[in-house]
């Protein structure tokens, strides 16, 4: 009985949102308070459902099963282990504050009645690919989020906006169609793309080879890995900011959850090392970081730097899968839930300060703190985390992930790690020290720091204090609950069910 | 030497062919239309001859039944095909010319070429 | 072997061709396409299909080369 | 062609190809000919009789209305009898399966449904034939044709 | 009486498209009515007939009684069952758009020759799908040419003219080289009749292997003219782009793949599967579609007319079905076979939302089509489903045909097909989705000063048809079925 309900719930949580959606859309023509309430209330509502799901994983359970087969072997399928709780979990919860966040910011914009479906839509598609329990279905929904998505990045409209949104739906359609060849040929050569199977290929071949490549290119796409991620600085900075902040920090991981899922389920550890892939991973997760932070340093556009920055922190989290041992990836997801909290802090940090001012430029940003000390309080803590600076979760992530490295017996990653963290202090601490510390320049800069200004509203400012005080939070006690969540997936990827 | 009798022997199939290569030859490279439509009847009468000459038995009658078996008759379906292959020629050919009557009241001319390059002109 | 009247036949056929290819003036190409079509139905005729030389005349000969001349008549008659 | 001459002679000889005509048409299951041929040839002496006369005299024979029926009509009388052959328990088309007498063979009546089949490909021919003429030949834009 | 069924729908589409010149002149009133009710007869006897193989497995018809040896045979299998549904659903479809549409496109007086034409096409292509006969097949064939043509030249327009005539003369070389393969196949053999020519060539095969090769070669060019392969495509564009729009559908959705399926009939039901060791024509036939497979699309990226890239990318799109074919082995032919009833919807679809919009506002530049979404969003959100299907997004059917096909590329181990295969669906992406952008998002001037309100009735056929492309992006098992059945010869 009680299974039954668990069964339902992931259906529940993908299926909800599809359907408020519509009648957000609907809805939305009559009354912009309702659609608000509701689009709200579906987060919440979301956010609870997913975390109803928690006892049940916890004790180690497995949902699974099939909802229908769309061809034989081949259908839409539903899994949810402790690594899809885990990334879910703080998909939904990172989404319901940041639609709380949205009211007010689209309340200035136009097309809210597009934005508010458009937003509930991709949580759902979001979730579907986290409890998606085959490839198949993950594709699905992969394409569903990513040409969905497409119109909260162009959401402005204006030139650059469809400029960058042009480019972000290209390389959507190679990822898409690498993923489908990389399906295509996994289906061929096992037989399944389900993930119950375990390991789907057991020995290294040519065709393996170009399966993970065209999984690498299709996920790694999304995921922003260097010599993919030049769509990522020009469609995340002209999203609006909530967008952006979920684009950033939610919808980047569904690519990295994918290259651990091919890591792990599609092939498994020793057919990974012994075909020599977690090297190519390696470097290219290397020059991920290193050119992530690097060109961060160069950027003058407050998003445009965060964008950059999250390249360089995706490049941790590939890092991660590359090193393949259980220590690294413990600081693998705790870096996921880490980064999520982070960057969505940062971004709605930015979002606010640019609802207020309208200012984007690092270099009229100066003297900001003074009047939105709340808002660049927790820009300024999720920064620091961001850098690494030891109560926060960005050091315990960047800490295990070290420790992982050390196992692996690469102390060159560990060197990379801290390069990387210098570079991010770099890009970081002047923005923070400028915003409190700097004078307001007004004879130079600043036109519109000089009017007042005080900080944005409420619903704004509440979201970014969740956000940046539960960054504090996991990383002030290294037994919480997410931390916790970390170790367990990681042991479930390597040793299975425990 | 072979080849020669076996051409000899089997000259209707050798003219027919040579008939449609002339026919298909006109089709394509003439760029007046009815010239086209000519070479297309000179083509479907080509195959038609080959056709009949197929069901042809030397010294054959044709199949139409008299007074006293024992005669031999020549194959009787091909020509019953060809028939039909004839009208439906002719309905081509009609059909054809019509379209090119009111092509040339339309462009002022029936030269395939001469009607692209007003077209090419027209989107200019 | 190849008869004498089947031979003069089918060369007439094959010069016929050529000729509706080769000449410029529509009416002629007409007319001789009709001569074609009646040594046509000859020869359907000696290969033992009296019902197609019979409708190859009619629609071949006859009707074929009015309509191709009714639409001369209607366009232009220089190729 | 305003012709004494051919007006005259037009006028005595087609009939006699009509006539011909008709006979191609009925006899075709017993000697060469059938409904292509003979409607050919009916079509024939129609043309003929608007070549020598005029166009409007040849329409005013045969009107656009009539032989437009009469092509519609054709087809259609052919599919009725062939829908026959199902109606007496055999296939579409079916003649001597069907049960319909096949007389004696040289005779008129001689070849079961054909002759009605015959009678239908004729009248449809013909038609066609002529209502193409006069389409082509006339100011008339009736465009399409059918076979 | 069922067994009747299948002359039955040729004779009761035959019947209504002459019945319809005669309405026109007594009661105009009633042409539409007897066409759509003739169409949704033959579409209910086609589900009826597949029930029927479904019980009694298949069957063939004699006409008049005749025996094969002498008589037209008509064979009543899966596939041809498959294409029977296709084309009387397809054509229903289209036909309901076309019945105001065709207002505005075509002269009142024409109108009748429009449905007569139109009822002609589809008996001959159920008569194609249907006959087990290649005399029959070559007149089906030549109806149907004639037919497509008509239905171009219906409007008086000398785009359409020129279009039609060159497609007529094309298609007439077409015909020609099928009739002489027929007249080489019946010279060797002696036969007509599909099962006594396969039974009859694999000796034939042996005393005279240059005849048969001629004979395919030409089968395969003859067809291949008049289903736009590769190089022989050449009047397409024209005569698609520039007809009414209820023509183009059809025309795009399901002339051209009827010449294929008698192809696939003709390959692997009467030639011996030796030929095909003798000579690489499967590899002939994939190599051209490759080619077909880019070049289409590449072509379809520099046109500026909506329906001239439509019909481009319909170059493409048969390029996939005879890919299929030059596949044979393995699923490849199903992905081919299903691309033919995935393709006829999104492409009907595709062109019948087209013509939606140029009846709306008289605009066929792409360039022009800025904001258009807004005013049609009922239109545009169709033509979007077929976008995503053409590039193969998963969940609609385009997907469905594109994953078996690169299955079957796997089988045969020719992961190169696949390559192609995604390539493609690259360039069809970076076709189509600029439109679908512009027509949505960016422009806020309003494009469109005189903007005509579409009638229910031209846009429900457009969202069935959308409805169905997803449907079987989802659900595509009943399909899959049948063509399973349809391609185990």
């Amino acid at each position: 009985m009680e299974s039954a309900i668990f069964n339902f719930l992931p259906i529940w949580v993908v299926m909800f949102p599809f359907f408020m959606s519509m009648i957000i859309l609907i809805i939305s023509k009559r009354s912009e308070k309702l659609r608000d309430g509701l689009s709200v209330a579906t987060a919440v509502v979301t956010f609870l459902s997913v975390a109803a799901m928690y006892p049940f994983i916890i004790s180690g359970e497995i949902i699974s099963y099939t909802i229908f087969d769309i061809l034989p072997g081949l259908g839409i399928t539903v899994r949810v282990d402790i690594l899809s709780f885990s990334l879910a979990a703080i998909a939904s919860f990172v989404w319901m504050l940041v639609s709380i966040y949205s009211i007010d910011y689209m309340s200035h914009e136009h097309g809210g009645d597009r934005y508010f479906p458009i937003f509930i839509f991709t949580l759902g598609s979001t979730l579907g690919i986290f409890m998606a329990g085959d490839f198949f279905t993950l594709f699905i929904f992969f394409e569903l989020m990513s040409l969905i998505s497409y119109v909260l990045v162009i959401h402005e409209e204006t030139k650059e906006a469809l400029r960058a949104g042009y480019k972000y739906l290209i390389m959507t359609i190679i990822g898409g169609l690498a993923l489908f060849f990389a399906i295509i040929l996994t289906f061929e050569l096992a037989g399944s793309v389900s993930l119950n199977e375990g390991t789907l290929i057991h020995a290294p071949s040519t065709l393996a080879f170009f399966a993970f490549l065209s999984f690498l290119v299709g996920f790694g796409m999304k995921a922003g890995m260097f010599p993919l991620h030049v769509w990522l600085p020009d469609a995340h900075p002209v999203a609006p900011s909530p967008a952006s902040a979920l684009l950033s920090g939610i919808m980047l991981k569904t690519g990295a959850y994918g290259l651990i899922r091919v890591v792990f389920h599609v092939f498994n550890v020793s057919v990974v090392k012994e075909a020599g892939w977690d090297v190519l991973l390696g470097v290219l997760a290397v020059i991920t970081i290193l050119l992530g932070s690097a060109v961060a340093l160069t950027q003058l556009d407050l998003k445009r730097r965060l964008a950059y920055s999250s390249v360089g922190q995706m490049g941790y989290i590939i890092l991660g899968i590359a090193l393949l041992n259980e220590k690294a990836m413990v600081g693998d997801v705790f870096h996921i839930f880490s980064h999520a909290l982070m960057k969505s802090t940062l971004f709605l940090a930015a979002g606010a300060i640019i609802w207020k001012t309208g200012l984007r430029n690092i270099n009229d940003l100066h003297g900001i703190g003074k009047k939105m000390p709340v808002t660049m309080g927790a820009f300024t803590l999720a920064a620091l985390a961001m850098i690494g600076i030891p109560p926060l979760n960005g050091f315990l992530s960047k800490w295990t992930l070290g420790l992982g490295a050390l196992e692996a017996g690469a102390p060159f990653y560990v060197v990379v790690l801290l390069i990387s963290s210098l570079l991010n202090g770099l890009y970081y601490l002047p923005i923070i020290i400028a915003a409190f510390f700097g004078g307001e320049h007004e004879e130079e800069h600043g036109e519109g720091v000089k009017v007042k200004i005080s900080e944005a509203s409420l619903k704004m400012i509440i979201p970014i204090a969740i956000l940046a005080l539960s960054c504090f939070a996991f990383g002030l006690m290294p037994n919480n609950i997410a931390f916790e969540l970390s170790v367990k997936a990681a042991s479930f990827l390597f040793n299975g069910l425990p | 030497m072979e080849v020669i009798t076996k051409l000899l022997n089997n000259y209707y199939y050798f003219a027919a062919m040579i008939l449609f290569v002339i026919g298909f030859h006109t089709m394509l490279t003439h760029s007046n239309l009815i010239k086209k439509i000519i070479g297309m009847n000179i083509m479907d009468t080509s195959i038609f001859l080959f056709f009949v000459s197929i069901g042809y038995v030397r010294g054959g009658r044709a199949p139409i039944i008299q007074e006293g078996a024992g005669y031999l008759y020549v194959n009787p379906l091909p020509s019953a095909l060809i028939l039909t292959g004839i009208v439906v020629a002719v309905s081509v050919t009609a059909y054809a010319l019509s379209l090119i009557v009111k092509l040339y009241a339309h462009y002022g001319t029936m030269d395939a070429d001469e009607i692209a390059i007003i077209r090419a002109r027209e989107e200019r | 072997m190849i008869s004498v009247l089947d031979f003069l036949l089918l060369s007439f056929l094959i010069v016929c061709a050529i000729v509706v290819a080769r000449i410029r003036d529509l009416i002629s190409a007409v007319i001789i396409f009709a001569a074609y079509s009646l040594v046509m139905a000859i020869v359907w005729q000696m290969l033992g299909a009296p019902d197609i030389a019979m409708t190859e005349a009619a629609l071949g000969a006859g009707v074929t080369t009015f309509l191709f001349l009714a639409a001369i008549s209607k366009t232009k008659r220089a190729e | 062609m305003d012709d004494l001459v051919i007006r005259s002679v037009s006028r005595l000889v087609v009939p006699f190809i009509q006539l011909y005509g008709l006979y191609v048409i009925f006899y075709g299951h017993l000697s060469p000919g059938g409904g292509f041929a003979g409607g050919a040839i009916v079509a024939s002496s129609m043309i003929l009789y608007g070549l020598s006369f005029n166009l409007e005299a040849g329409s005013r024979k045969l009107g656009h209305d009539v032989s437009s029926f009469m092509e519609s009509g054709g087809a259609i009388w052919y599919l009725i009898i062939g829908l026959l052959g199902i109606l007496f328990g055999s296939n579409f088309l079916a003649n001597r399966y069907a049960g319909v007498s096949l007389g004696t063979p040289g005779q008129l009546f001689s070849g079961g449904i054909i002759f009605f089949l015959s009678l239908g490909i004729g009248v449809k021919v013909a038609s066609t034939m002529i209502t193409l003429f006069y389409s082509l030949s006339g100011g008339e834009d009736s465009s399409g044709s059918n076979n | 009486m069922s067994l009747h069924l299948p002359v039955l729908i040729v004779v009761l589409l035959l019947a209504a498209s002459y019945t319809v010149p005669l309405l026109d002149r007594y009661r105009r009133g009633l042409t539409l009515p007897v066409t759509i009710l003739s169409l949704i007869t033959a579409f209910i006897s086609s589900l009826y007939l597949l029930y029927l193989i479904g019980v009694q497995g298949p069957f063939v018809y004699h006409l008049g009684g005749w025996p094969p040896p002498w008589g037209i045979e008509l064979y009543i299998d899966y596939l041809a069952v498959y294409m029977l549904i296709v084309i009387s659903s397809i054509g229903l479809l289209v036909i309901i758009y076309g019945a105001k549409d065709l207002l505005h496109e075509i002269n009142e007086e024409v109108l009748s020759w429009y449905y007569t034409l139109y009822l002609l096409l589809m008996a001959s292509m159920i008569g194609i799908a249907l006959t087990n006969d290649l005399f029959n097949l070559f007149v089906f064939v030549e109806i149907s040419a004639i037919a497509s043509c008509g239905i171009i030249s219906a409007k008086a327009d000398r785009r359409c003219i020129e279009a039609s005539i060159k497609y007529l003369i094309l298609s007439a070389l077409g015909s020609g080289c099928i009739l002489l393969a027929v007249a080489m196949i019946y010279m060797i053999t002696g036969n007509l009749n599909f099962d006594y020519v396969a039974a009859a060539l694999p000796e034939a095969l042996k005393l005279y292997p240059y005849n048969i090769v001629i004979a395919l070669g030409l089968f395969v060019v003859g067809f291949g003219v008049k289903s736009a392969l590769f190089p022989l495509h050449v009047w397409l564009p024209d005569a698609h782009s520039s007809a009414p729009s209820p023509s183009s559908a059809v025309l795009s959705g399901l002339v051209i793949k009827i010449y294929a399926v008698a192809l696939v009939k003709l390959l692997f039901r009467v030639f011996p599967p030796q030929i095909f060791e003798a000579i690489p024509i499967l590899d002939v036939i994939l190599f051209l579609s490759v080619f077909a497979v880019m070049a289409g699309s590449i072509f379809a990226m520099v046109q500026d007319d909506l329906k001239r890239m439509l019909a481009y990318s319909s170059i493409a799109q048969i390029g996939y079905i005879f890919m299929g074919i030059g596949l044979f082995g393995g699923r490849a032919l199903t992905g081919g076979l299903l691309h033919i009833f995935n393709h006829a919807m999104m492409k009907s679809m595709l062109f019948l939302a087209a013509g939606l919009i140029i009846y709306a506002t008289g605009i066929r530049n792409l360039k022009d089509l800025k904001g258009i979404g807004v005013r049609m969003p009922w239109t545009m959100g169709a033509f979007a489903v077929g976008a995503f299907s053409m590039v193969g997004i998963p969940g609609t059917s385009g997907f469905i045909s594109k994953w078996f096909l690169a299955l079957g590329a796997l089988d045969l181990n020719r992961p190169f097909y696949v390559a192609i295969i995604l390539l493609s669906s690259l360039l069809n992406g970076i076709y189509y989705f600029p439109i679908i952008i512009d027509a949505f998002f960016g422009t806020k001037v309003d494009p469109v000063s005189e903007f005509r309100d579409v009638p229910a009735l031209m846009l429900i056929p457009v969202l069935i048809l959308a409805a169905g492309v997803i449907f079987f992006g989802f659900y595509p098992k009943p399909l899959l079925d049948l063509v399973n059945k349809a391609i185990s010869f």
